[in-house]
């Protein structure tokens, strides 16, 4: 399954905005930490898990995906919420805590629940997989379209959720389809401390679902297998998985000083950054100039500048909203 | 919502009133469905899914793998996906395998979405000894339910309640913990406790989740408790009119929102609080109860508070210690004796 | 691998004190239980459940374990039991909650643990397997002997312990042999309803260990099977897993009114009882003749009805005993 | 066993506190060994492993994969094998994924086995708020594990504590859930309470578990906490002394066994008692102690007693919120005085 040029372009573009998102809030995730790095200052307290490198993992599945579609995502959110299409103002307020976020300031960056775009994401790793199952569950039942995408790193692959909910999700043939973005590690453990398969794919023969797997965090790869996938779990035909080997270029969070990583991988890594050659292959096929880049590159860069104005200028929740919306 | 009319003379048991309000309201709702490991054509081990998989076959009322993680929160995708799904988690004792899914993601989402993302979900789960279960499936564990915020939790002492409070669950927009005691299930082999076994109205109605219901009145002393503990204090309050004392019969229902009022006002007539407990005793059900009234400055107590409940060690087998350790209406009466002991005065 | 006539009758011997005395603790069960069934009464109050039918699974993998072997098994634990060499008595006073029991009566069927044999099993479905994997990690750690074995039924493959079980034993390639009883039901559910694929072996694959099938209850199957992973984990090779097809004679647990069963499944499966079947097989080898079959036979009965007058003789603790033992 | 001897003025951190005394029992007996997720070359995403991994190599400080059932299960059937497992769950919020083997299997095991099975094994585990990490990374949970028997549970408010109670805890033949409120550990990044950081001795000594400690005397008010709390609690007692009022804080230290009587004894002497729990209100902490105090009819109350807890709501990750809901030190100001407020006569 190839991409036409509209899909590269969208492909493209998503994992520019995401980028440049991330480039941003870094920045701004670092004003108040610095010289002490505190994580309860500045305007972005909490952990934060950037999520450059891995946005092919994010456009190239949810270039198949309609808002009416469900995807789960995880501690590492952003790339994803950005491809799904959360309302960016929305998300980056919330990110900064703030009144006009997506859920008042009371999630924050790992907890993003965008209802329009049936997005959510979690901190517990593994958490997401049960929910996709049921609402793929709840779609079948109601004789309704769609299709849903649960997304975990390769670490995720090692819960125990991740076994039940594709054992469930087999067993009654649901449209979901499993998304591991396999970037190496988890948190400071590489991969092979901790996964007895080289590729989690592999894993796929254990539920009788197809096996996926995309090399070299290849945008296209990417959306070659989850256009399959997803085309299978439309059909009817249930779920599948598909590994995707990806990078994580930050650290696990910031503040990381990441001195487990083997020397140079880390440059190694940036050298083969998606995004540059995405865009040398879109040039390449001639579906991208360096002006149209260009032009590209501003439009999502100014997007994202005023998600960033909307979020600083928006207030806080006076401190007692706290006790609100804990039931509904 | 709250009809109280008991019009019909018709006694079901728990399980069967679990049911009849299920099926009604699946009747009435095609979102609402049933899911848990044996729910179908067995009925559900403690039988409060009878008769439900033959009305409305095997999409709407699903055997689960024994996958409790992958079903609670499927369960919540669905809930969140405008399904009303009702999950039984067979014993509350294997809560362990399936915690997370329970309290950190169908408690929490609607918070962490600000309102925006509803979880319309019913978590049926089977509770208490009594019958040499051992260790593994004889717990209550109210006390660790309720500490958690995000979910409401109940647990019925008879059918009634039982049907009206799963109705009320059932339509509630948040999460429900619906804990149902095994031995008040009306099921012959797990013994069966009379006074569980009551009349029940064959029309739909709730009973509103977070009300305490005075099940008798008395000045001497309230005796606060909830599903099975309720018919240890009824059995003690006889008991003790035998012997001249008044007792006041406290059936808490709900953990989750929990009727502080009713109880306090209770026990400002009565000026003595037993509180009658089958979780553990300690950082529990008993104690929030204690400190809920002693925290309060409206009660004046004539006596310290007691509570009669499970100590704070396993569940063991042999029935000679488990009887031994659990609550029952003598130790009720013992601590209102022990009680009476004590002479603060009027207004200690 | 094949097993030598002595471990032919050790295995037989095993099988038939195994189901004989579950046909005592059956009747001894029901005693108090009629007219009206009631779990609470009677000398052995409580759930039970009779591993009838499931014997080869017992004997032919314990064939291969010496005491200092690690066995954790299941909520359907005495064949098991019996054939890891749990002290009779103790055991049998265990079930009836005497002070003489393993642990004087606090943990019952479900939990019988005999430390000189290093047996224990549980409750909770999958449980078992972490401290199976745990215990070998112990061995391979001190540089002691020992294998770990955990028993689990075909329902328990679908619990995420399972899954994070047999990858934590796979990474760090320890002593474990993971063995399923496939008895094709989880209480009421068969297994073709809960789990994606036919065959657990073929799990295996997602943690790149051997995955082993015995067919049809064959008590030598399973002794060759296990025999070899046995010995593969002792060589320092690593875990392994098997499922072995067996059948549940009897309901679940007592009481069960087996009605989910499809009509003639419990005839066919008596038909295919292992103990008479594993009984022509050794008469027909002949290493078994009728009078030592006979002679067995009795010397088996003789035990269990010697264990079972220890434990009705047997006291019970006082019950302010339920307060000790709770910390060491 | 318990060494007070303060005679070194080397001041530590309570991560490093925690890693000296795991090192220190680590090259005394090599059956204790340590795992958990980046517990290796990382040395603990909170640092209370620095260093163990470069002295004992791989095999005795293992990182894992993300799988707390299997490896907590693990650490239950190495512990029972013989050998000494100090395991880590990352953040306490996590103990939904892995409840059962803590409290079915590591909780109960001795039991089960009548006393012939052993499970000597320290779990250590993160807790505590207020750097906004919002409502799955935050939490404490004290009452979910103090509430459940067969495990002790410990939560030091400083690094001499937390040393002599972590020697202690790999030490005793029991389970021992250690926990570590994150913003004591002294880990700059989560900023830092200066009170936490306290000399410790080089040599190995061990604070008894289950004792209370009076870490300052008063006779207005007993404010009773532990971990981050009892921080709170000083800050406090300063402040009402400077308003002419004494105020006794007992640091409780140990959840199970709790120490009872000098709470109780500390009560009876002030006749006032304000509880400081950063965990949820109902149910939990706050609530048993209160209840300890009440029930115990040698305490005649002043006024009714107070609790400043998290209220029940899944924590929020805006730090406005956040740090509305949390207990701090002007908040049991207020709660003094809103008691002083309350006139019960001298026995009331
Ligand atoms: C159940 C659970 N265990 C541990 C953690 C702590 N934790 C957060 S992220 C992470 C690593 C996850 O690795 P992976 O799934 O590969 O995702 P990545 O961070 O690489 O994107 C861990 C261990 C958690 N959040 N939840
Ligand atoms: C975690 C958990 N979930 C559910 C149960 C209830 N339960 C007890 S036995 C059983 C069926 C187990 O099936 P299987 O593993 O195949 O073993 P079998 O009973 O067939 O021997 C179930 C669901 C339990 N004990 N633990
Ligand atoms: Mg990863
Ligand atoms: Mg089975």
């Amino acid at each position: 399954m190839q991409p036409t040029t509209e899909q590269r372009l969208w492909m493209y573009r998503h994992m520019v905005l995401s980028r440049y998102l991330e480039e941003r809030i870094e920045e701004l995730y670092m004003e108040g930490k610095t010289p002490v790095f505190n994580m309860a200052k500045g305007p972005i307290p909490g952990e934060m898990h950037l999520s450059n490198g891995q946005e092919p993992c994010a456009v190239g599945v949810c270039a198949h995906l309609t808002p009416d579609d469900i995807v789960t995502a995880t501690h590492r959110p952003h790339h994803i919420a950005v491809a799904k299409g959360v309302d960016l103002d929305a998300m980056v307020a919330e990110i900064f805590g703030k009144a006009t976020g997506l859920s008042g300031g009371r999630g924050g960056h790992m907890h993003l629940f965008d209802a329009a775009v049936n997005f959510s994401c979690s901190g517990i790793i593994g958490e997401g997989l049960g929910p996709a199952v049921g609402a793929a569950l709840s779609r079948k039942m109601q004789g309704k379209p769609g299709v849903a995408v649960a997304f975990l790193g390769d670490g995720a692959a090692n819960q125990g959720a991740f076994h039940e909910s594709l054992n469930l999700a087999a067993v009654w043939r649901l449209p979901v389809v499993f998304v591991i973005e396999d970037n190496g590690w988890g948190i400071s453990v590489p991969k092979q401390a901790s996964t007895a398969v080289p590729r989690n794919d592999r894993r796929a023969s254990g539920y009788d679902i197809p096996g996926m797997h995309v090399a070299d965090n290849d945008v296209e790869g990417v959306f070659a297998m989850a256009g399959e996938a997803i085309a299978r779990a439309r059909e009817g035909q249930g779920p599948s998985l598909i590994e995707i080997e990806t990078s994580r270029l930050a650290g696990h969070f910031m503040g990381d000083g990441e001195e487990y990583r083997p020397k140079g991988e880390k440059e190694r890594l940036e050298q083969r950054d998606p995004i540059p050659r995405y865009r040398q292959q879109l040039l390449d096929i001639g579906a991208l100039d360096e002006t149209s880049d260009a032009e590209l590159v501003e439009r999502a860069q100014t997007r994202i500048e005023a998600a960033i104005r909307f979020a600083q200028q928006s207030e806080f929740l006076p401190p007692e909203a706290a006790l609100e919306e804990v039931f509904a | 919502m709250t009809t109280t009319s008991k019009s019909t003379s018709r006694k079901l048991t728990i399980a069967r009133a679990m049911a009849e309000a299920m099926a009604q309201e699946m009747r009435l709702d095609p979102r609402v469905f049933v899911m848990g490991e044996d729910v179908g054509p067995l009925g559900g081990v403690f039988g409060n899914t009878r008769g439900l998989f033959e009305e409305f076959g095997a999409e709407r009322v699903r055997d689960t793998p024994i996958s409790e993680t992958a079903f609670i929160g499927a369960a919540v995708g669905a809930a969140s996906d405008g399904m009303r799904p009702i999950v039984e988690l067979m014993f509350v004792d294997f809560f362990g395998v399936c915690m997370d899914a329970i309290y950190n993601l169908m408690a929490k989402n609607t918070y962490f979405s600000g309102g925006k993302v509803k979880v319309p979900l019913v978590l049926m789960t089977s509770t208490g000894g009594g019958y040499s279960d051992a260790g593994q499936h004889s717990q209550c564990l109210y006390g660790t339910f309720a500490h958690l915020p995000g979910m409401k939790v109940v647990a019925p002492s008879n059918a009634y309640d039982a049907k009206g409070l799963m109705t009320a669950a059932i339509r509630d927009d948040n999460p429900v913990v619906f804990m149902y005691h095994k031995s008040l299930q009306g099921m012959g082999w797990l013994g069966t406790e009379k006074g569980a076994t009551v009349p029940v109205p064959e029309e739909s109605y709730t009973v509103e989740i977070g009300k305490a219901a005075v099940v008798r009145e008395g000045h001497d002393v309230t005796l606060a408790s909830l599903a099975a503990g309720v018919h240890h204090c009824l059995r003690a309050a006889k008991i003790l009119e035998e012997g001249g004392f008044s007792a006041e019969v406290v059936d808490l229902r709900s953990l989750v929102p929990l009727d502080r009022e009713t109880l306090r006002e209770s026990v400002a007539k009565t000026g003595r609080l037993i509180v009658v407990d089958e979780d553990y005793h300690s950082y529990g059900v008993s104690g929030e109860i204690i400190a809920s009234v002693a925290e309060y400055s409206g009660c004046r107590l004539k006596a310290a508070p007691q509570r009669v409940a499970y100590p704070d060690i396993p569940i063991p087998f042999a029935p000679t210690m488990e009887q031994w350790a659990l609550p029952n209406a003598d130790k009720v009466v013992a601590a209102f004796h022990e009680m009476m002991k004590e002479n603060r005065g009027e207004n200690s």
